[in-house]
């Protein structure tokens, strides 16, 4: 499978992705510079965790205007497959591909640490190796990953079964301390209505090795490639 | 200011370049002229301490350099030390002090910039930081306000700029309220023949200028650091500068990217004393010339004159040479990450130094003399009067604890103690997914991805130790990062340094300068860790009041697999808890008699080398074959604070433990004294006679202690008891810290 | 010329900075503030044009990049030299 | 009643944030930009007392907390209501 790797200026764990797919999966990889306007065919592409840009002014916001953005937009509309981590979650955001935005942690702090999440569907590209209610261990680092949405959006987001992950305590509850950032209802990750574009602010790519303390984030990789099998099983 | 009409050269002027009257007439012989303008600032720079060394060089040379894996010693932009398979590891340690204290935020984020700069100037990719710090006690606001605001600034900084904070240290003093420390250490990956180093080669080669525009930042910052603190430091505030640390990652890429092409001749980044140093320290290592006009430099702000655009510090600047015909591949190649890549000069054969103004030329001289013949001292050195005195310490006098659970639980909420994580949670500390044991242990340690092995990083330096006994404090700080990296599961192989003292102008802190050295110099000998490289931060004083002498040592570890990587953290109820090593009434110096009795006295415990090399190569065998599951050294607080960490340091997984310390020594000398060269490991209980069989080889005594298991910490001896439960530990050790951050 | 850009929060989004400074004012004795909101200040140089032009121009930027309206509301003036 | 103040950082010191922005705005068309720079706008209310009082109170905010003096300047307004 065809992995394409968007890297803006200032992004930071292209490598880590590119890493996990390869070393780890066996996939294939490339790295997209952001100035590129047109893009081979991949079967997803994924919008990696950093600074774009410095997030200067607000994270993402100079990042959705890079050339390659409107190769991806045209990408997601045909329904291919687009997971954005951390920044790539707020440039996704911001690029209007997702709905929302994500703001400033509560605490104020940037924040590095494992956090327990629950997959909220399977019901997504991106989860289908995963059960639902299932509690995933993988690490947040961010400094903006307040989700916040204006209540018909929420309550939109809810009734279509886009909200993927939330923040849970270790033994499932979404509780106010299990709550890192001061994410509305303590979303960690959505989908689009299409549900082929996934942001979420955790990092599935450093939770691929067991070396490392967690292997719970192989599960959204495994997920793409099952997902895959299946498209191209059943002919387009 | 009008760029043709420069200031006559006065005696105040001279004064206020910290020039002093020896060192221009040197100028004057040197030039067989009076200097110019721009020429006598270009020489406050180069001689100042913080370029020069002027007043540490002769002592520095006494430190073993060489070593079988020591592929570059000290002398370059970083070290660089053989790890095999064809990978070079380059490290370096940093400190910015004075512009911390000026401006936490910045000072320590330009810190982090500056650093980095220097490892990736050696074609190496920097993938870890390391902190080392020093503050004031956090009830005092001051002391908060510092910490926070470094702490930011790293964080702000290393994040963005896409390098992981994997570890680091940080430790609590009254001495340093007025005069933080704030040392940074950079790792960088690179392959062994594909060094770059900063050497200006080829007559006629470009001189390009790469990186951010120069403005009118920290223009005397390189004095600066080489000043005493005093009421008019406040006045200096205009000379902070800013850090981007945005166009610090472009520069990164782009410069590895320049390096895989063959066009690059020499690099160097801009520090200190910015194009100055640069473009001198370039001519130097190249036995060349340089000329330069700053007409060329791309610049910020509005009518700068020659004299602030040789001296600006504006950061995120490098000067590299490249080969001839090559100007349109390095132009192309930082295009492409929107970088200014300008020509600003050349390389010349005649030695010379040559700013030029346009037309006009402001600064000639010969490289030789600003580099080769700087000022070297050999400043007189007194034991000073009080010496004996703090050294002085009455047991007798000191009563022993009513309560020893009272007081465990004091020293685990003791700032220098206390878990650092609210430090750490706000550094990425996982990027590059190499961190195998992140924060939290005794040293942290990478996988090295496409190899079996992994490499280890500590930094330690107890100033209270080197305050006390400046000798003994410089052995420690080299045994004990040392100690740190073995228990971690890897071999100790290399050290850089960074040394904070005072005013090296006051005999008494020369001595303590020239002990430490000696101290530092010793322990590398007999543990066969070579100094690759580090710095020297003279004048660490706030109104004549010198902070403690703070040798900080940062020491580079291998471990040939990766699943040797050990942990201080029990792993599973009903292992053996061993004690590899002696205790002894060693309790001057102690966290235990500052927390407990108020008191920074005594003798520090003295190390015997060979001992601690002993001790050191068998816990290093008992991992390498499988016998212990954790590994912990026995550090401020002494064996009991170990014995509680191995119980609380893993937040998912506490285990108990319950000991009983035989020995003779007063109870509290046995639970808190600090002798060194101690080891707190667990094993399966089957495995205590193969670590016996390992011991005796080493001739290391082994003293079982007790069991780990149930959800409590109970300690028993002759003459006391402890039984407290993980929970009491736990928000001692954990909620310490904290506490003090909260309103934040 | 040069435009003078606020950059507000709505109404019902969370401000935890303007949370932090006033409790931090709050300790430092200034117990009369109620509340604390915090945006953006942009000070922007423009070349000369006519200040309508300028005032649409500005508006542009505003709506494409300094703000982003799910969460911010913003504000500017235009002023000569 | 309502204090603006508004921080902005001094002349000469660098402005990354404001640099960046500039260029982004370049890219998007907006060529006549010669310079941005981003400073905070912060709006505190205040038990209502005498404008003087008050005026003197918003500085020490300033001084002590709200702007940082090494790299930062600041101005403010005291309103009514
Ligand atoms: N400033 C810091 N940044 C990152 N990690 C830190 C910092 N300070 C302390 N730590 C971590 O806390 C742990 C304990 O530090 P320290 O008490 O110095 O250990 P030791 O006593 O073994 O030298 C270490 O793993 C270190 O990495
Ligand atoms: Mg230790």
């Amino acid at each position: 499978m065809r992995f394409g790797i968007i890297v803006f200026p200032g992004s930071n764990c292209e490598l880590d992705c590119r890493w996990v797919l390869e070393n780890v999966l066996g996939q294939q990889t490339e790295l997209v510079w952001h100035k590129e306007t047109a893009l081979g065919d991949y079967d997803c592409l994924i919008l990696p965790g950093g600074f774009a840009h410095g997030d200067y002014l607000r994270t993402g916001a100079i990042a959705r205007f890079s050339p390659v953005m409107a190769a991806v937009e045209r990408h997601a509309r045909r329904g291919g497959l687009v997971l954005g981590i951390c920044n790539g979650f707020q440039v996704l955001c911001e690029a209007g591909l997702l709905p929302g935005a994500l703001l400033r942690n509560t605490t104020m702090h940037f924040l590095c640490r494992q956090v327990h999440i629950r997959v909220e569907t399977a019901a997504t590209p991106f989860t289908n190796a995963c059960t639902r209610g299932q509690v995933l261990r993988i690490p947040i680092n961010h400094n903006e990953g307040r989700y916040y949405a204006d209540e018909a959006t929420v309550a939109r987001l809810t009734a279509n079964d886009q909200v993927v992950f939330r923040y849970v305590t270790a033994g499932g509850e979404p509780t106010e301390a299990a709550n890192p950032n001061g994410s509305l209802q303590n979303i960690a990750g959505i989908c689009n209505e299409g549900r082929n574009v996934l942001g979420l602010m955790p990092h599935p790519e450093r939770a691929a090795e067991a070396l490392l303390g967690s292997a719970d984030g192989r599960l959204l990789f495994a997920s793409v490639l099952r997902s895959a099998r299946t498209a191209s099983a059943t002919p387009r | 200011m009008n760029a043709m009409v420069e200031p006559a050269v006065t005696d105040a002027l001279i004064a206020a370049h910290s020039l002093t009257r020896e060192e221009y007439d040197r100028v004057v012989v040197i030039l067989g002229r009076a200097p110019t303008y721009t020429e006598l600032g270009i020489f406050s720079v180069m001689w100042s301490e913080h370029c020069s060394y002027k007043s540490s060089k002769v002592h520095l040379q006494t430190f073993p350099t060489s070593g079988p894996r020591i592929l570059q010693g000290p002398g370059e932009n970083a070290g660089v030390v053989d790890l095999g398979d064809g990978l070079a590891a380059v490290f370096k340690v940093e400190s910015h002090n004075h512009p911390s204290y000026i401006e936490p935020y910045q000072g320590a984020a330009t810190g982090v910039g500056g650093i980095i700069r220097d490892i990736f100037t050696m074609g190496a990719r920097p993938i870890a930081l390391l902190d080392s710090l020093r503050f004031g006690p956090l009830h005092e606001a001051r002391n908060r306000y510092l910490m926070g605001g470094v702490v930011g600034g790293i964080s702000g900084y290393g994040n963005a700029v896409g390098v992981p904070t994997v570890g680091g240290e940080v430790l609590f003093a009254d001495c340093y309220s007025h005069n933080p420390l704030v040392n940074v250490l950079c790792l960088g990956m690179a392959q062994a023949d594909k060094l770059f180093f900063g050497r200006a080669g080829g007559i006629g080669n470009p001189v390009f200028y790469v990186g951010a525009k120069t403005g009118r930042d920290g223009i005397h910052g390189a004095t600066m650091a080489s000043e005493t603190f005093d009421e008019r430091s406040e006045e200096r505030r205009p000379t902070v500068q800013v850090g981007d640390p945005f166009r610090e990652k472009l520069l990164i890429e782009a410069c590895l990217e320049l390096m895989r092409t063959d066009a690059l001749v020499g690099i160097q980044d801009m520090g200190a004393a910015g194009l100055t140093c640069s473009s001198c320290e370039m001519a130097s290592r190249g036995g060349t010339g340089v000329e330069v006009d700053v007409r060329l430099v791309p610049r910020r702000e509005e009518g700068m004159t020659p004299y602030e655009v040789m001296l600006s510090e504006s950061q995120e600047r490098m000067l590299l040479v490249a080969r001839r015909g090559t100007e349109e591949v390095v132009r192309g190649i930082f295009a492409r990450y929107d970088l200014d890549a300008v020509v600003v000069g050349r390389v010349t054969g005649d030695g010379l130094m040559r700013v030029r103004d346009g037309s006009r030329i402001v600064a000639e001289i010969p490289v030789k003399g600003l580099v080769a013949e700087a000022p070297v001292y050999r400043r007189p050195t007194v034991r000073p009067a009080w010496q004996d005195e703090v050294q002085r310490l009455d047991l007798d006098a000191i009563p022993l604890p009513r309560d020893y659970g009272a007081a465990l639980c004091r020293l685990l909420a003791s700032p220098s103690i206390a878990c650092k994580a609210t430090v750490w949670e706000q550094y990425d500390h996982m990027l590059f997914v190499n961190t195998v044991v992140g924060p939290g242990a005794d040293a942290v340690v990478l996988r090295l991805k496409g190899a079996e092995g992994g490499i280890a990083l500590a930094m330690d330096g107890n100033g209270r130790y080197t305050f006390l006994d400046p000798f003994i404090g410089g052995v420690i700080a080299v045994a004990e990062a040392a100690r740190n990296v073995v228990v971690s599961g890897a071999e100790p192989v290399a050290v850089t340094n960074c040394l904070n003292f005072g005013d090296p102008t006051r005999p008494e802190i020369m001595w303590q300068f020239t002990e430490a050295v000696r101290g530092m110099a010793a322990a590398c000998q007999a543990l066969q860790t070579p100094v690759t490289g580090g710095n020297v931060s003279f004048y660490n004083e706030t109104t004549g009041k010198a902070i403690f002498p703070t040798p900080i040592v940062g020491m580079l570890g291998v471990l040939g697999h990766i699943s040797h990587a050990t942990t201080p953290a029990w792993k599973a109820a009903g292992d053996l808890v061993v004690l590899l090593g002696e205790s002894r009434e060693d309790l001057g110096g102690s966290e235990y008699l500052q927390v407990c009795h108020g008191m920074i006295q005594g003798r520090p415990p003295t190390v015997d080398l060979e001992t601690e090399r002993r001790i050191q190569r068998c816990c290093l065998e008992a991992i390498r074959a499988g016998v212990v599951r954790s590994a912990h050294d026995c550090s401020e607080g002494g064996l009991a604070v170990a014995l509680a960490e191995g119980c609380i340091t893993d937040p998912d997984r506490p285990i108990g433990v319950e000991v009983s310390v035989p020995g003779m020594l007063r109870p509290d000398a046995l639970l808190f004294g600090e002798t060194q060269s101690r080891i707190v490991v667990s094993l399966r209980e089957a495995d205590l006679g193969r670590l016996q069989a390992i011991a005796d080889r080493h001739g290391v005594p082994v003293t079982a202690l007790g069991r780990t298991g149930g959800s409590r910490f109970v300690c028993r001896g002759r003459t006391y008891h402890i039984d407290l439960s993980l929970a009491v530990l736990d928000q001692a050790w954990r909620g310490s810290l904290s506490a003090f951050f909260r309103h934040r | 010329m040069r435009a003078k850009v606020y950059v507000t929060l709505k109404k019902g989004v969370l401000d935890p900075q303007g949370e932090t400074v006033r409790s931090a004012l709050e300790t430092l004795g200034f117990g009369e503030v109620r509340d604390v909101r915090i945006g953006k200040f942009m000070v922007i140089s423009l070349n000369d044009v006519p200040r309508d032009e300028a005032r649409q121009r500005v508006e542009e930027m505003c709506k494409k990049l300094l703000a982003n309206p799910v969460i911010e509301e913003y504000r500017f003036e235009v002023e000569e030299g």
